[in-house]
């Protein structure tokens, strides 16, 4: 079956797709299920492994917030193959770490059913913290799905700048653009195993409308449009070594952000390493050939390398500038750099697990200008 | 234009079973690359190629070799023979062929044919080339009322010149004739 | 500026252009006494690090070079460092890194003209782009 | 220096004689190798890029498994191996004794330069007057009497050509080191006798020589006088008068000879008695001068054999095998008939100088242009078989290598160029018969546009107008054609080298028709002496691959040999340095050369010092002088012992040339040679002082600089980890899968060495393809071979034969593979082995072409090959027999030449000719692909009557069958130009042969397979049987399309290649290796990717990423690739990199 319609009662979409996910918990196959959910005695959003079905009341599918990319959490369920499989509920953003994940062997694709849907974006942590402790997070949640009607300038900047709002890559696509939410939701199956699941749900088969594309367009336009200014700022804000090193002035070398990077796969970053351990000696020559220099030293470096590392793998979350204590904003110049690199190897992190990460692999003839100076072909 | 494969000569062939072998037998090794024909100074003269030849002998085409007159036009200068990669004497293959042709009086090389046996001829009767006895036994030989006319302008511009001796004495005949016994002698068959 | 001398790191592949260098030597051809060469096994293993490092500790221009497509003694560490030149030239240049400042070259063991050609050329061409702006300030 | 006793010597020292050094090298023999040239390389040193890889590669060749026995670095650079001496200029002079134990003498002739003083600093060669044509360029360039052999050579760069130098003695003031030596001295001591009755002719002879520096001259009037003289004093060269009163020359000389027969005579002689002065040289005169004669030529005569005199060093020796590696020589074009103006015209150059022409360092340093005037090159025509297949030569052979080197100058050319230059090649057989030769031909043909035109051209002319050679030839159209170019390449074939008629009457090794060795019947490294074995191209013009092969097959025929005689073989197991403890400090001691004196004049030696000993781990600084020579490491070693340091840092000029002293320091001093450093300081000649001509030296290093570069070192040794490497068990044991030739060679090649072989074969039968053949082109019988391998295999203690078996199963690495096989029953057994060799053979190619398979007078030349041995095939029923070549081979679809067809197609129309002359045979081909000697059979198959048809794949041969038994085939002959019906009564169609290796078996031992379906080597030129997975091996038709002979030499390689791992009880890794910090690792696996050895993989029990340390080559593409430095390098670490970044910029 390929897509199936679920309908929607009193306006709760997120009920709708708890439905879903009852109906695919009680599958035997299925072990658990991770989803985003509130913790009992807080309003706060974690991702929730559920088993008990019961327990599908805590989750909320369509958070407004994520406190973390849950993509190195299903990397946890899918290390190894297990006997039963696991489905999770994840953003795009995560669904697509998550395939970047699986290219570095962190987990298995096929040990997860993945359930995604459009995603409207959401609310930095900070604004989401400050909303709940508010106590009235109504706005945050239940109008957040009745977009446009949520303002736009308050989501996360990642968000905003993200023009794949869709759920590429799950094997269950939740649509909710250009259908009538008010009334249903559709489940769009977009692998095998997702229209196999679809098969055993018993829910009603439904073409998808044809007013959808037209609706994600538009998303997809406006968000365009945001991410170019967006770099657009970022590049005239670090176009040289001085304004680089103003844009991270704050920075305490605290490594937040490559924590909070969900294809940040080291165990433990090389420069927390006994590398960067450097000699006492090491430090004083340094500063008497510079005459001075910052403690701690390598933030720069640091951060030049981590573009060289995960630049190709970014998928844009906004989960680096989250994490950051002292507010610098990672995620723009992450995002700003990334496009580029990827766009030189032709490379879309997330887009697809068949394709290898740009520097695993190599071709004999390709990139025939990189080698030989340039100015003397100019000649 | 199909044509079989003509049977093909091999070392025990006789002449007389097969004329083409003993030339088959010089030229077998012959692997067409050309060297002949490239070297060949009357080449462009030539309605075949020697190449082409070699080919024909090697596939035992008479009748295509004898149709052609590349090989009267060969004027032994042995360049091919100086260059042939396979070390093969292109030069006397192509006498061996007037040879051939001689023997078998072919028709369409009598004009050779005639011409050579009346030149040698004048030269054992004279001791030297009497050019005008020369041609006369040419005409009388070729039967051809019309060919002097075809020398006549020619003859007419040698005359000019005084290139044509005219008959003298057959000073040297008798020197020359046991040279010429010899030669016959040593030749065997008396062509 | 007119007496700016650019430093340039060069990383030489330990077969092919590390033999081109020492060809030049033996050649008695000269280049630039700006160059520092570091003797790598391969240029496949140049780590981005190490390129970030120098243009950030100093180097005015970092060279890799190593054997020629198909050359490379350990078969293919060539072409994984054009990779990683090809990455580093979409993210230097961003930051007041000129894109010239990073070059990459197949040097050949015959090559020692061509060996001291580059050199010659790329200090030249460091020297037209000048200093890396403002790094001298920077105290990161 | 030298040893006295070696395992080995090897006469040559080409790629074959390095291959057959370093195989035995490895396999724990002490190797002496020699060359004739000064250095080694042989004709590969003048090459940058070889087909079909368009590189060079030639650094694939050195050790894989024991690295640090040898040096990492380019082979052109030098060559140094711990268990190989090499001797340059030097030749074998005597030879005897047997298989382990010949007596070997030799002659070195010294270049004038002492090797272990010169520093390459070049400044002879500015004051050197003597202009010549530069040899290494053919002569494209000028070069000095002194010059560098090889320009990138670093040790014995120099040599003086003696007989170019005019001793003017300018270079032996200014050489820094005193490296030269003219032999002034013993000149001044040479003693010569002018005997003459002529007072006037012994006055101008005694000035003559006086004024060339020849001080010990006396004369004498007589005969008698020159006899009381001779008593006195040594004379050792004496100048006699043919005709004088009393004794007569040619007396004197008998009895001068009779005393002293290495005395040498040159006689002087009148017009009138020349005569008794060639009498003469019967009685042991070296020549003779005819009076009057130029001083000029006289003096010459005399330096010649002063030079001989002092210049020679004997050397004597003793090994238990010797290897004849001497290679080949090309053809000079000029000799002969030269219809193309070799040497004469200036635009017409060999094939070889025109790899100088693309060579960086070549003499237009790579720029194509023309090399007499400089113009920018347009057009290039190449002109194949100049020297080979040319029976006016006497070449009657086919150099087999040329047709793809002028496709490999063409298809460099284009790159050089972007295309732009215009190549022709004019060939008669495209003779592309190696496996990856037809593509690479396609390719050069279709996507690089190389012309390639099937004439030959019969000579060069100059255009009249221009200059340009012009070329004439006849086309395939029947035309002649007329082609003007810039520059003319000769394919010039091969000849055997100089020394090879030499050679073969000191060491009794029969030579063929053409000079070159002659191999025995099925084992091509095996000459017709015993103990002396033939590797490369002395037996053969042959290309890389091949060469290699039989070098490795020649040392495991020595080594056979050492082991059959009882040499102990000396392989040393571990280290013999101690380790240093990895917690212990960095104490460095840094030990600076001063060359000469050169840095206490222009350094501030002071500030060095203190620059150095900021650091605490530098403990001391030492200035040395003269650390190349022995001179400097005594004090150096001294200062060791002293100070205890655990890390060395050298600074002194050109690191390679020191790779003997610091392999030496290191074994008496027990500091691991890895934890010591050389800094190259580049020493450079200053300009002369205006006062004297003799130079100083300098760094050609600013201060500044070698300030940073000792830093650097500083940094570099601080950072290592001086742990040493740990080694792997090895289990000692081979598996050969398949039991035909190369399979049988194999395993008996190893068992024969003392180790267990594994043989399994699938059938219930040993020999493979063997079985069905009955002779060779050679007319050597195949039976005979097939039981005597058969007997060996059978009966050999060492081999455990597991026939109708399968391989169901493999795991491991090398030295440690457990692999499973299982017998028709199904009953299953493991087998553990440190080393695999897949030999799993081929078969001919299947065809349903042509009408195969529908009629009874089709078949292919397998099956004519089994009714010949069968006594079926009755050759006198036929009237006509075709066959057809290239069936299904050469196409896209199977785009390889299976290089046995031709060869067979050839030998059965001989032998169908023998046993029936009349037989009409037609041959339709598209090239005959009869390389090297075939080449002979290919004209006796011509002589014979058999016809040559070419067909184009364009356009095949049609074929018809009747039911009364005849074949009848249609083909166009493009040069008769006649469609040909040819009437047979057999068509055999020669189909090829495809490999039996299926993938998932290879893919067991982590092998892959090429286009074409064979086994994958590590490099088609450099390591022709390896797999790129260290410890797996192919040989026989798994590897390529291969004769019997070359299947057995790829089986003996194959074995020799084993023996390299088997001989070891353990296997350690080199310096560099990759290992993996665990703590760090999430096994993401990308190192697994970028490791192009295969020598990481997850270990899936311990769930962790595990490195082979003997598989792994150092290369650090898995640290590059790997983010957070889980995978390192040891000894070429992170740490170390970024602390050298750092102190580059200090």
């Amino acid at each position: 079956m390929q897509t199936v319609t679920m309908e929607v009662k009193n306006e709760d979409v997120a009920d709708a797709i708890r439905t879903l996910l009852g109906r695919i918990l009680a599958l035997d196959e299925i072990d658990a299920v991770m989803v985003p959910g509130r913790l009992p005695g807080s309003r706060s959003v974690m991702p929730l492994l559920i088993h008990d079905p019961d327990q599908l009341d805590n989750s909320d599918p369509l958070s407004p917030a994520f406190a973390l990319n849950a993509a190195k959490q299903v990397c946890r369920l899918t290390r190894t193959a297990t006997p039963k499989r696991v489905a999770a509920v994840l953003r795009p953003c995560e669904i697509r770490a998550f395939i970047e994940l699986v290219k570095l062997k962190q987990g298995l694709r096929e040990q997860v059913i993945i359930i995604g849907s459009d995603c409207p974006g959401a609310y930095p942590n900070k604004i989401f913290d400050a909303l709940t402790r508010e106590g009235d997070d109504s706005g945050a949640d239940h109008g957040y799905v009745k977009r446009p009607s949520v303002d736009e300038s308050s989501l996360s900047k990642a968000c905003r700048a993200c023009e794949h709002p869709m759920p590429t890559g799950a094997d269950l696509a939740v649509c909710l653009w250009g259908v009538d939410t008010g009334r249903e939701v559709m489940v769009d199956a977009q692998t095998d195993s997702g229209r196999e699941i679809l098969d055993r749900l018993g829910l009603k088969a439904t073409p998808l409308p044809d007013q959808r594309a037209a609706a994600v367009e538009t998303v997809v336009a406006e968000r365009t449009r945001f991410r170019d200014s967006m770099f657009a700022e970022t590049a005239a804000a670090t176009d040289s070594l001085e304004k680089l090193d103003h844009y991270f002035a704050h920075c305490v070398n605290c490594y937040n952000c490559r924590t909070a990077c969900p294809v940040c796969y080291c165990r433990q970053c090389v420069f927390e390493t006994n590398l960067f351990d450097h000699d006492p000696l090491q430090y004083l020559s340094w500063t008497r050939r510079k005459g001075m220099i910052k403690m701690p030293t390598d933030t720069i470096f640091y951060h030049l390398t981590r573009l060289a590392h995960m630049s190709t793998a970014c998928v844009g979350c906004g989960q680096c500038s989250n994490a950051c204590p002292n507010d610098i904003d990672v995620m723009s110049l992450f995002r700003t750099v990334a496009h580029r690199t990827q766009a030189a190897f032709d490379y879309q992190a997330g887009r697809d697990v068949a394709e290898r990460p740009p520097l695993s692999e190599f071709r004999e003839h390709e990139f025939a200008d990189t080698a030989g100076l340039h100015w003397r072909k100019e000649a | 234009m199909s044509t079989p494969a003509t049977r093909h000569a091999s070392a025990t062939d006789t002449r007389e079973a097969n004329p083409l072998a003993i030339v088959q037998e010089m030229m077998r090794a012959c692997i067409q690359c050309g060297t002949c024909s490239a070297s060949c100074p009357n080449a462009s003269a030539m309605d075949l190629t020697p190449r082409h030849l070699w080919r024909l002998v090697q596939l035992g085409r008479m009748e295509k070799i004898f149709q052609s007159h590349t090989f009267t036009l060969c004027s032994a200068c042995y360049y091919c023979s100086l260059r042939c990669p396979r070390g093969l004497n292109p030069s006397d293959a192509m006498a061996e062929f007037k040879q051939i042709a001689a023997r078998g009086r072919m028709r369409q090389y009598g004009d050779t044919t005639h011409f050579c046996r009346d030149f040698v001829d004048n030269v054992r009767r004279n001791g030297r080339l009497q050019e005008m006895t020369l041609m006369t036994a040419y005409f009388m030989h070729m039967r051809r009322p019309t060919l002097p006319l075809r020398f006549a302008s020619l003859g007419w511009k040698l005359q000019s010149k005084a290139k044509v001796s005219l008959p003298t004495l057959r000073r040297g005949a008798p020197k020359l004739e046991a040279l010429f016994r010899k030669v016959e002698e040593m030749e065997g068959d008396g062509t | 500026m007119q007496s700016f001398e650019p430093l340039i790191i060069a990383f030489v592949c330990n077969w092919c252009t590390y033999t081109a260098a020492d060809l030049a030597g033996t050649s008695r051809l000269t280049y630039p006494s700006n160059v520092r060469l570091i003797r790598v096994m391969c240029t496949g293993m140049v780590d981005p690090q190490y390129i970030i490092k120098a243009f950030l500790e100093g180097a005015d221009a970092v060279l890799v070079s190593g054997c020629h497509p198909g050359d490379c003694h350990y078969i293919n560490g060539n072409f994984k460092a054009r990779r990683r030149i090809r990455l580093l030239k979409e993210i230097l240049p961003q930051f007041g890194f000129e894109a010239d400042r990073l070059q990459l070259t197949w040097i050949g063991a015959s090559d020692g003209i061509q060996f001291t050609q580059t050199m010659r050329e790329l200090t030249e061409r460091t020297r037209e782009l000048g200093p890396v702006a403002s790094r001298s300030q920077m105290v990161f | 220096m030298l040893r006295e006793n070696y395992h080995a010597v090897i006469i040559g020292a080409g790629i074959a004689g390095i291959r057959s050094a370093l195989d035995l090298a490895e396999t724990g023999s002490d190797v002496l190798l020699i060359d004739r040239a000064a250095h080694p390389g042989g004709l590969l040193s003048r090459l940058d890029a070889q087909f079909p890889t368009d590189g060079c590669g030639m650094c694939k060749m050195l050790p894989l498994l024991e690295r640090d026995s040898a040096e990492a670095t380019c082979l052109r650079k030098g060559f140094f191996h711990e268990r190989i001496d090499f001797l340059p200029a030097t030749e074998l002079s005597h030879l005897e004794g047997g298989p382990g134990r010949f007596a070997v003498r030799l002659k070195q002739t010294l270049q004038g330069v002492d090797p272990q003083l010169c520093i390459g600093c070049g400044a002879c060669e500015t004051v050197c007057p003597v202009d010549m044509p530069d040899d290494f360029n053919s002569g494209l360039s000028r070069s000095k009497a002194i010059h560098r052999v090889v320009p990138h050579a670093v040790v014995g760069a120099y040599v003086i050509d003696a007989a170019a130098c005019t001793r003017c003695g300018a270079c032996v003031p200014i050489c820094p080191t005193g490296a030269i030596d003219l032999a002034f001295d013993r000149r001044k001591e040479f003693s010569i006798l002018v005997v003459d009755d002529e007072l006037s002719v012994r006055d101008s002879l005694k000035e003559w020589l006086l004024n060339e520096g020849f001080m010990n001259v006396q004369t004498a009037e007589s005969g008698a006088e020159a006899l009381t003289l001779l008593e006195q004093s040594d004379v050792k060269l004496l100048l006699i008068d043919v005709k004088m009163p009393g004794m007569d020359g040619v007396d004197l000389l008998k009895q001068a000879k009779a005393d002293h027969p290495d005395r040498v005579a040159v006689m002087m002689t009148a017009y009138a008695t020349v005569d008794t002065a060639v009498e003469a040289m019967k009685s042991g005169a070296l020549d003779y001068l005819i009076k009057p004669f130029d001083p000029q030529a006289m003096l010459a005569m005399v330096n010649r054999v002063f030079q001989a005199t002092v210049s020679v060093q004997e050397r004597q020796v003793t090994a238990g095998a010797v290897i004849l590696a001497g290679g080949m020589t090309l053809f000079d074009p000029g000799e002969g008939v030269n219809p193309y103006g070799y040497g004469t015209h200036p635009h017409v150059i060999t094939s070889l100088a025109f790899e100088r022409v693309l060579s960086g360092c070549g003499p237009s340093q790579g720029r194509l242009v023309r090399p007499a005037d400089g113009k920018p090159l347009q057009r290039i025509a190449w002109l194949q078989c100049v020297g080979s297949r040319d029976c006016q030569i006497s070449a009657d052979f086919c150099s087999r290598i040329c047709c793809m080197i002028s496709l490999k100058e063409a298809v460099l050319a284009k790159n050089k160029s972007n295309d732009a230059v215009e190549t022709t090649i004019f060939y008669t057989d495209m003779r592309t018969f190696g496996k990856s030769f037809e593509p690479y031909r396609r390719q050069a043909e279709e996507e690089r546009g190389v012309n390639l035109v099937r004439a030959r051209v019969h000579s060069v002319t100059a255009s009249p107008e221009s200059g340009d050679p012009l070329l004439r030839y006849a086309g395939l159209d029947g035309r002649m054609h007329e082609a003007e170019v810039d520059l003319v390449v000769l394919a010039a074939g091969f000849r055997p080298s100089p020394e090879t008629e030499a050679l073969a009457e000191l060491t009794q090794a029969e030579r063929n028709a053409w000079g070159f060795f002659q191999p025995q019947p099925f084992a091509a490294a095996c000459s017709s002496a015993e103990g002396i074995y033939l590797a490369g191209a002395c037996t053969e013009p042959v290309e890389i691959n091949a060469a290699l092969i039989q070098a490795s097959a020649a040392a495991l025929e020595a080594g056979r040999t050492l082991r059959r005689s009882g040499s102990q073989l000396a392989l040393a197991e571990g280290p013999a340095a101690k380790g240093v403890a990895p917690d212990a400090p960095p104490r460095i001691l840094a030990a600076i050369c001063t060359c000469h004196g050169c840095l206490s004049e222009t350094r501030n030696t002071e500030k060095l010092i203190s620059g150095l000993t900021r650091d605490p781990a530098v403990v001391q600084v030492l200035f040395v002088d003269q650390l190349c020579g022995a001179d400097g490491w005594g004090p150096l070693e001294a200062a060791i012992k002293d100070v205890a340091p655990n890390r060395l840092l050298v600074a002194a000029c050109h690191p390679l040339r020191h790779s003997t002293h610091r392999r030496a320091l290191s074994r008496r001093t027990g500091l691991p040679e890895n934890l010591m450093t050389i800094v190259d300081m580049k020493i450079e000649p200053t300009e002369p002082q205006a006062d004297t001509t003799a130079r100083s030296l300098r760094t050609a290093l600013g201060e500044h600089v070698l300030s940073a570069s000792l830093q650097m070192g500083v940094a570099f040794l601080k950072h290592t980890d001086p742990t040493a490497p740990e080694r792997e068990q090895v289990q000692r044991k081979a598996l050969v899968i398949g039991g035909g030739t190369a399979g049988m060679h194999a395993a008996l090649a190893i068992a024969d060495m003392g180790y267990g072989v594994d043989l399994v074969e699938k059938e219930n039968r040993l020999g493979g393809n063997l079985a069905w053949l009955h002779h060779t082109l050679e007319g050597h019988a195949v039976k005979p071979l097939l039981d005597q391998l058969d007997d060996r295999v059978i009966q050999h203690p060492k081999i455990t034969l597991h026939l109708e078996h399968e391989v169901v199963n493999a795991v491991g690495r090398v030295g440690d593979f457990r692999t499973t096989v299982q017998n028709a029953q199904g009953r299953t057994e493991i087998l553990r082995h440190g080393v695999t060799i897949l030999a799993t053979g081929g078969l001919e190619a299947e065809t349903t072409a042509y009408g195969y398979g529908t009629h009874r007078a089709i078949v292919t030349q397998q099956a004519l090959e089994r009714q010949i041995g069968s006594g079926e095939a009755d050759a006198a029923a036929w009237d006509v027999v075709a066959m057809i070549q290239c069936v299904g081979s050469r196409e896209p679809s199977r785009d390889y030449c299976s290089r046995v067809c031709c060869p067979t197609a050839i030998k059965h129309a001989l032998y169908l000719k023998e046993k029936n002359p009349r037989v009409q045979i037609y041959i339709l081909y598209r090239d005959v692909m009869m390389t090297g000697f075939s080449e002979s059979y290919y004209t006796e198959a011509r002589r014979a009557g058999v016809v040559f048809i070419p067909y184009r794949p364009q356009q095949l041969p049609g074929v018809e069958t009747s039911p009364d038994g005849i074949v009848t085939l249609s083909v166009r002959d493009p040069i008769a130009e006649v469609d040909l019906k040819i009437e047979a009564n057999l068509l055999v169609l020669a189909t090829g042969v495809v490999p039996r290796l299926p993938a998932k078996l290879a893919a067991f031992y982590g092998a892959t397979l090429d286009s074409g379906g064979f086994f994958q080597e590590a490099d088609s030129k450099w390591r022709p049987v390896d797999g790129l997975r260290e410890g797996v091996f192919a040989c026989g038709l798994a590897l390529a399309p291969q004769t019997i002979t070359e299947a057995a030499a790829a089986g003996q390689a194959a074995a020799q290649r084993a023996l390299r791992i088997l001989c070891h009880e353990s296997l350690s890794a080199g310096h560099p290796t990759a290992a993996v910090r665990h703590s760090l690792c999430v096994l993401c696996q990308r190192c697994i990717d970028a490791c192009p050895y295969g020598a990481r993989s997850v270990d899936l029990e311990q769930r962790r990423l595990v490195v082979d340390p003997a598989m792994c080559q150092g290369c650090g593409a898995c640290a590059a690739v790997c983010l957070n430095g889980a995978a390192i390098l040891n000894h070429h670490g992170a740490g170390q990199m970024l602390a050298m970044i750092d102190a580059a910029v200090e």
